[in-house]
């Protein structure tokens, strides 16, 4: 189990609570630590409230914690609609402005330490000094981040803003861990010592979020084009390609809509450019005739899809994982295509790498997904341990005495993979089609041309070798987890949790999706007695796609619930405790 | 290809026999496209035609080129990413009247604004011909042949002409299916305008508007090229439909930028240097990598 | 308000246009403190007493009227003859913000009474009839009074040190 | 075991088969036969090949049987692309116009018994004769068929063309029977006595396919508004309605594109008129963000999917059932929704009125599951039992005291439905939203608001009480067929011969595919001990779907092949018993 | 409702308070709204006001009529299925330039054609705003403010009145947010319109586009509405974007057939007259039921 330290930042929009909270996370960093932010907002545009949610630890960690240990209110407003995404600890501490009023009773209601620091008061008395500074200063030295790394990361954030800004800011700091030291008694345990850390290797640790680390993982393997329509929370994923693309030659355009972003994509990829698109649920039901497009006349190209709550516009700020059925089973006709997720937020990079991989190995259309909580929480984490993959394609290579007519785009071959011409080489002249056709793409309504063609695109997804990525296996208890996404982490740390309370879980994550890797799967669980399927999401799709396909041991209880909150460890533990006590019962 | 041959019309058609009704007017337009090809003595693997669905849609199988035959209604952003993708080719995207400007309108609409370096031809037969003869936007408000709209549409036809032009397309013109010389011509020029070149065509559907056949009388050879965009507006004003010939010719930098070529060999930033972007080191680094 | 129109504006139309200005600055008012509501600005009260200082206004208008006999005619919105695009006592919405200080608000207030005050003198000195003349006059007196009160107030108010304007959060994308 | 005799009439486009087939299907109709008739074409829109394929009976008959016992081939164009649809019974007659050249050796190979009968040379003698009414008229001999019900047909059929086309047709009907009656050695045993249908009832019968059936279904339940996109093989319902709705005083409106027929849709009924639209695969994928806005703010409506070779464009004009996975699973996010099928062609006219009553009462999107074989094979059956169930919505009635904003359209009720109003109706305003809401209807991210309407949708769907609609059962074997859709029929055939031979084979056809009945179905497998699922699929798409939700006996076989060719009785009864045969090896 | 009270516009608003950023535009194309609704008295349950998504996509929550908030860039297919299938009601679809031009932007064009009865008001502020700032079919070309196109999106902007007036809209106006009550009363006008009317308002985003608060100095008041539309046409092509007022009202007749009211009650053929069609007897019977 990690000692970890989770605390929470919350005040009206415009007050400075999310630069403090991302400070605070990059301060950690270069302390040598680790740790995650998340941020919630209201539904206004800007204003409105928000709350930065971050959790600090001397090891990886990329699940949030059961409660919050530490809660700083610049203001209360609209305080109430955080309160069940806050949930504190008993003895939790509380640190408000008194110049904004009582503290509000569904915070006092938790917890008993509360402790008042007029940030307001004491950042007015520094020229152009600012709460939101005051209130990073004091929460760092509440949280045992040395002084040194915040002020370093202060100083180089506002650097262009000029001499007077920085010194107003460190001031501020100061005044801040004046107040905390003020109330040394109240100072919180932290775990770790402040100068253990090796400042070299922390230094090389990345500090990004899911979306960024998609965007990279996919450029790193190939992606050369990507065109995309904007939506929430998927949109980083371009911004940061638009950001990027041009520097390695290659280009982003933005759509009129998500039917042009996939068709754009579709066709820079038929045109041998690897491509990629990023959208959110709305905008991947717009995709779904052309991914039957892509299956049926194979074309190479992933589509990152950050899920939200659903359905329809649903909760586009908050996190589920929901589009897993649409993903796996929203084609109409027989149309296999690959759907990866990644396990976290760090896992991001490398498993958008393997999607281009394996879309553009298998010539088929591979979805990754991801979800609001991976793709907009920022973490700090160890950079991948081993090179990302590279795509490569099966490129068609004319044979010498070949009359210009013998290529046969679609041919069978043993792993059901047709090498693909593609423009501009000589010989290769085919049309791609999405109709029902023969080897050499003409459109057929033959039985022998159907089948054929249904048979060598289902072989190639089941014949291809998916190596070690397909999932990862920890432990190897009689209970079982299986999840996948972002609820791996928290269900990794519950059972962490269970292993130090005597209870060993066996936690299995899946990052193939479909084809559903069913030996692999079944021979993880070998001695597995009971199972539990752990996934955020309404109505157990995860567990009723592993039904459809596997067999799972008897009894396997699945475990789930909607968004908006996220998934804490805590209560995947209470679960497996249930199941546990089931099994003793039944034994 | 060996780049000495000299290629002919036929050389760029397929072996396989369109499905078309004999009589038409896509055979016109067939052969138009590959005399175009013929003249511009293109090599086959470098130029791609793309289409949605439809009768018309069918062609790029007819043809000896890169083909693709897409869905309904998406071949213009298909088109457009592989014309963004790799500028080195020659892309043309056609289909029907149905395919383009019903469910297809909004790529319409946006590619015309694009100005990707690619070709839009459509054959316009004022009906949808594979699916049995329903009307399309081109069709007369009073035309009753379909069951579905047995009354008629009852809604004003739509102007592809003047839509391409409002929504700014840099080069607008029409031709005819029965005149495949002439369109041949046109469509030359078409490909080697340097942005999006709009291409109407009326292919008449012998099978659900034999009326059309009689075309032939109605076509005359009417619009001289404009440069001008406001004088093409003003001559269309009294265009009847058909017209034909070069519209509208927008002096290349007028006709918005299209986009500038990707080269993907020029990496200029290697992976390293991405990565670095996300190193804790950078929080407290040099400015310039500030975002 | 064209002055033509208004010179030649019965008292009926007069008070039309005045119970219909109070009425609108009082709405506004209430716009705007909901707005800040919304986004946690304490210069949500401010707005509140505004409105109902309009409001009172506003009775007062139609208290006249009722003394006046008059029944007051039904026009369409876009039927008033204001001399902008709004009624001259609501307050521009455009110059909200929301991170705008009590003088912000307070000086966004006083435009609006000047405004108003501006509109019944011009009445006051240009319409053919004298009741109107006279109840025009009263009333840009009376605006007048509230324009010197919010100066009073904004010196009570000066602008906050730190740019207040300058806002620490980005926006964020809520779908 | 129904006695039938099937027979299939070919030749090139604009020869006249299909005229000649549907007249002598509704010649049998007539004579109080009962009999299906399927076409098929090449990929031309005119010319290019046909072949009308029939089946005639005394008994209601909707399966095609497994060979042809007469082919009739007006001539020989490129029949080879009907070889696989037209398997000969070894004993089947060959009838061939010796002037269109020799039997091709794929039917020769078939069948010894080949008579030549020069079609084109009969008419040519006949004044305005033409070959097809010949072949007409010597089909209905052969078939067994009184000459009468064919001249009575033909005289109706051509009465607007003139006496004189009149009077050559029923010259080449008898040319046609005397050719048949010179080769009276080769008449074919038919079944039934010509004289014993009651022609009362007979004439009562219905003659139509399954397209017509269900727009008849949704007019008759309610449906008064349609907005489309023409797709095939669904285009016939938009007909078929387009040509009624304004009798009854409704609108059919023909959309740009399936985006917006869905949503006009959605918008007609949330003004409160009961709406459907029709399409494919193709369409169905372009509808599906929309259909999730339907689940999010309750907006019933029917979409009638008609099934079609996939993926992509697939072939559209031959049939599958590979729809179901994005009927059922491909909405994003958590959309609970209704999917039924009908079980028959006569059965999509009930079908589709229960479909409309069920959007109506559940205020859903429902998803009628129709495909090509039901849609487009015309068939003689008897009219429904009972009326046509007719929609009825639970409508908002505003209380006396009631203040104007107390309306809350998504209020919490027990059965999760909750009164709806539609505009007109005073007191009734609210914003119906796609955004997670409020019972109000007011967006909300908050998890008592997303996991209340979460339930409630998902209530209203589990509680309603579907009644006996939810499938049918024949029979009581420990041998069970699970099946669904146009696989009914052939799998019912396949359970009658099975009996035949001994066997007794329980059969479960479902019409409500989610949300999957399975008390229901469970109960209905009460006693079976093996099992086998039945589809006209690739990969099983029905069995998985059945595996997700509910405890199959084991073993359960999946039995399951693609499109394009039809299902026959035959294959299904050879799969029974080898299952029967494994089963006994195992006991 | 009871009819003899008269309401004022605030009676059109919903207790619901605006998540809007003070200031934005769309604050006031929503009292301007009201207004014109209290204007023509219109009984709040007989007004329904659809929309997509998008910061001015909130809007029919803040009204007190029936609203609609559907999926992004589908306001005009809902609100036609409504107006069509409800001819009694007075059917409003309003968003903003992304919903309308870019996702929505083939239900534009077709709506324009189609003509039925409903007014369209698209709150234009050249910007994505809900989704923070991306360009918009309505963004100039070398508008460089989003992280999604650095360089600007480089391509021509969409001019929705011409394109509006190419597809054959009969009303078409513009407005500015700034000026509630002239756009009250443009709104009335549309809303009175006997078929599709279009309404592009001016509406300042000053969180994306703060240089749009400059708006106010820019427009004027230059439209005078003409009947013919050759002559919009011309006007047109010396439009500035900043012209306010009814630019065309095509004389009622002219602008295409709007679809007749479907009279729900009028039930001619009765069900058992329908599935007469069907039964075997029909295939000997009277001529008339042959099809
Ligand atoms: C999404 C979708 N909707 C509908 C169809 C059915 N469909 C195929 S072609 C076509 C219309 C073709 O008309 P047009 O583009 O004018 O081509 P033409 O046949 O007249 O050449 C339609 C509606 C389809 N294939 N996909
Ligand atoms: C299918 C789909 N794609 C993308 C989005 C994300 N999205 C929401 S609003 C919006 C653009 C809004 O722009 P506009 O219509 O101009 O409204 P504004 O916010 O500027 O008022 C986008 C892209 C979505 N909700 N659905
Ligand atoms: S139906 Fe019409 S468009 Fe299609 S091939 Fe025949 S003639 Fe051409
Ligand atoms: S982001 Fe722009 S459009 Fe959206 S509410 Fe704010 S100002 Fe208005
Ligand atoms: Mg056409
Ligand atoms: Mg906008």
């Amino acid at each position: 189990m990690t000692p970890s330290f989770s605390l929470a930042v919350t005040g009206s929009g415009g007050a400075g609570v999310m630069t403090a909270g991302q400070l605070l996370l990059d301060a950690a960093a270069l302390a040598g630590r680790y740790g995650l932010m998340a941020r919630s907002f209201g539904p206004q545009i800007r204003g409105g409230e928000a709350a930065a949610l971050l959790r600090l630890a001397d090891r990886p960690v990329e699940s949030p914690d059961d409660r919050y240990d530490l809660l700083v209110a610049l203001d209360w407003g609209n305080i109430e609609r955080f309160a069940d995404e806050l949930p504190l600890a008993a003895d939790a501490l509380v640190v408000a402005d008194p110049g904004h009023g009582a503290v509000p009773a569904v915070i006092a209601a938790q917890t008993g330490r509360l402790i008042e620091v007029p940030l307001t008061a004491l950042a007015r008395e520094i020229p152009g000094g600012r709460p939101n500074m005051v209130a990073l200063g004091l929460t760092a030295c509440l949280a045992g981040l040395p002084a040194a790394a915040v002020e370093t990361r202060v100083r180089r954030a506002l650097a262009r803003h000029g001499t007077d800004s920085v010194t107003a800011a460190i001031a501020c700091l100061d005044a801040g861990r004046q107040a905390a030291a003020a109330h040394r008694r109240a100072r919180l345990p932290v775990s770790g010592d402040e100068s253990t850390a090796d400042p070299t290797t922390a230094l090389d640790r990345w500090v990004l979020n899911g979306n960024e680390a998609t965007g990279f993982g996919a450029l790193a393997a190939g992606v050369r084009f990507c065109a995309a329509y904007p939506i929430t929370p998927a949109t980083e994923i371009l911004e940061w390609l638009a950001g990027r693309l041009p520097s390695v030659g290659g280009r982003l355009v933005q759509a009129e809509d998500e039917l042009a972003s996939i068709n754009m994509c579709i066709g820079a990829a038929y045109g041998g450019v690897p491509a990629l698109t990023a959208t959110s649920g709305p905008g991947l039901s717009l995709m779904i005739e052309s991914l039957g497009l892509a299956v049926a006349a194979e074309i190479p190209l992933v589509v990152a899809n950050v899920m939200r709550g659903g359905p329809s516009t649903g909760i586009p700020t908050k996190s589920e994982q929901t589009d897993l059925n649409i993903a796996v089973y929203g084609l109409h006709g027989e149309a296999p295509h690959v759907v990866v997720a990644p396990t976290g937020i760090a896992d991001c990079a490398p498993t958008a790498a393997w999607a281009v991989t394996l879309a553009e190995a298998l010539q088929t259309p591979v979805i990754l997904l991801s979800d609001q909580a991976l793709g907009q929480t920022r973490t700090i984490a160890d950079p991948p341990a081993t090179a990302l993959p590279a795509a490569r394609r099966t490129a068609f290579v004319p044979g010498p005495t070949d009359p210009p007519t013998a290529y046969r785009r679609y041919a069978h071959t043993p792993d059901g993979v047709s090498p693909m011409s593609c423009p501009g080489m000589p010989g290769g002249q085919y049309t791609a089609d999405g109709l029902t056709h023969t080897t050499s793409g003409v459109p057929s309504t033959r039985a022998e041309d159907h089948v054929g063609q249904l048979d060598k695109r289902r072989r190639k997804l089941e014949h291809h070798d998916y190596g070690a990525r397909w999932g990862e296996v920890h432990g190897d208890g009689a209970l079982a987890i299986i999840t996948w996404g972002s609820a791996t982490h928290p269900a990794r740390e519950a059972c962490d949790r269970a292993a130090a309370d005597g209870l060993s879980v066996r936690l299995i994550a899946l990052r193939l999706l479909s084809p559903l890797p069913v030996a692999q799967l079944e021979a993880a669980l070998a001695g597995v007695r009971a199972c539990m399927i752990v996934e955020h999401s309404h109505t157990g799709q995860f567990y009723r796609h592993l039904r459809a396909w596997a067999e799972l041991p008897r009894p396997t209880l699945a475990w789930h619930r909607p968004g908006p909150l996220p998934l804490r460890p805590g209560e995947i533990l209470e679960a497996l405790h249930h199941l546990q006590a089931q099994q003793e019962v039944a034994a | 290809m060996n780049a000495t041959v000299v290629l002919r019309p036929k050389d760029y058609k397929s072996a396989t026999k369109p499905v078309w009704c004999p009589g038409c007017g896509d055979f016109g337009v067939l052969n138009a496209l590959t005399k175009a090809l013929a003249g511009l003595a293109l090599a086959p693997e470098r130029v791609a035609v793309v289409s949605g669905i439809g009768c018309s849609s069918r062609l790029p199988a007819y043809t000896s080129v890169y083909g693709f035959h897409g869905v309904h209604g998406r071949a213009l952003p298909v088109a457009t990413g592989l014309a963004v993708a790799r500028p080195d080719l020659t892309v043309i995207a056609t289909g029907g009247d149905g395919d383009g400007f019903s469910i297809g309108g909004n790529h319409f609409l946006h590619a015309c604004r694009r100005n990707a370096r690619l070709t839009y031809l459509v054959m316009d037969n004022a009906v949808y011909g594979m699916t049995k003869g329903q009307a399309s936007p081109t069709s007369a408000a009073d035309w009753a042949g379909s069951k579905l709209t047995p009354d008629g549409p009852g809604i004003a036809p739509f102007r592809p002409l003047e839509i391409a032009l409002s929504a700014g397309a840099g080069f607008i013109a029409r031709g005819f299916s029965g005149d495949p010389n002439g369109l041949a011509r046109l469509l030359a020029e078409a490909i080697e305008y340097p942005g999006f070149a709009f291409l109407q065509v009326l292919s008449p559907c012998i099978t659900y508007r034999p009326e059309q056949l009689e075309y032939k009388a109605l076509v005359s050879a009417g619009f001289e090229p404009l440069a001008d965009r406001n004088a093409a507006f003003r001559r269309l004003l009294t265009d009847d439909g058909f017209t034909t010939g070069l519209l509208y010719r927008a002096p290349v930098s007028a006709g918005g930028s299209a986009p500038a070529p990707a080269d993907l060999t020029d990496e200029t930033a290697t992976l390293a240097e991405l990565a670095g972007e996300f190193t804790a080191a950078r929080l407290r680094g040099a400015a310039d990598h500030e975002s | 308000m064209s002055p033509e129109v208004h010179a030649g504006a019965s008292v009926a139309l007069f008070l039309a246009h005045a119970v219909t200005l109070e009425e609108e600055a009082a709405e506004r008012y209430d716009e705007l403190a909901d707005t800040m509501a919304v986004h946690h600005n304490d210069v949500e009260a401010l707005f509140r007493r505004m409105a109902g200082y309009s409001r009172l206004h506003r009775d007062e208008a139609l208290g006249r009227a009722q003394a006046e006999g008059d029944v007051l005619p039904t026009l369409r919105p876009w039927e008033f003859a204001w001399p902008s695009p709004e009624s001259p006592e609501s307050a521009a919405l455009a110059d909200t913000h929301y991170l705008m200080d009590a003088h912000q608000a307070l000086s966004l207030a006083l435009t609006a009474e000047r405004q108003a005050q501006a509109f019944y003198q011009q009445v006051a000195d240009t319409s053919h009839d004298a009741r109107v003349r006279e109840l025009a006059g009263e009333f840009a007196e009376e605006e007048a009074e509230h324009a010197r009160l919010l100066e009073e107030w904004l010196t009570r108010h000066p602008p906050s040190a730190a740019a207040a304007l300058d806002d620490l959060d980005p926006p964020v994308a809520v779908d």
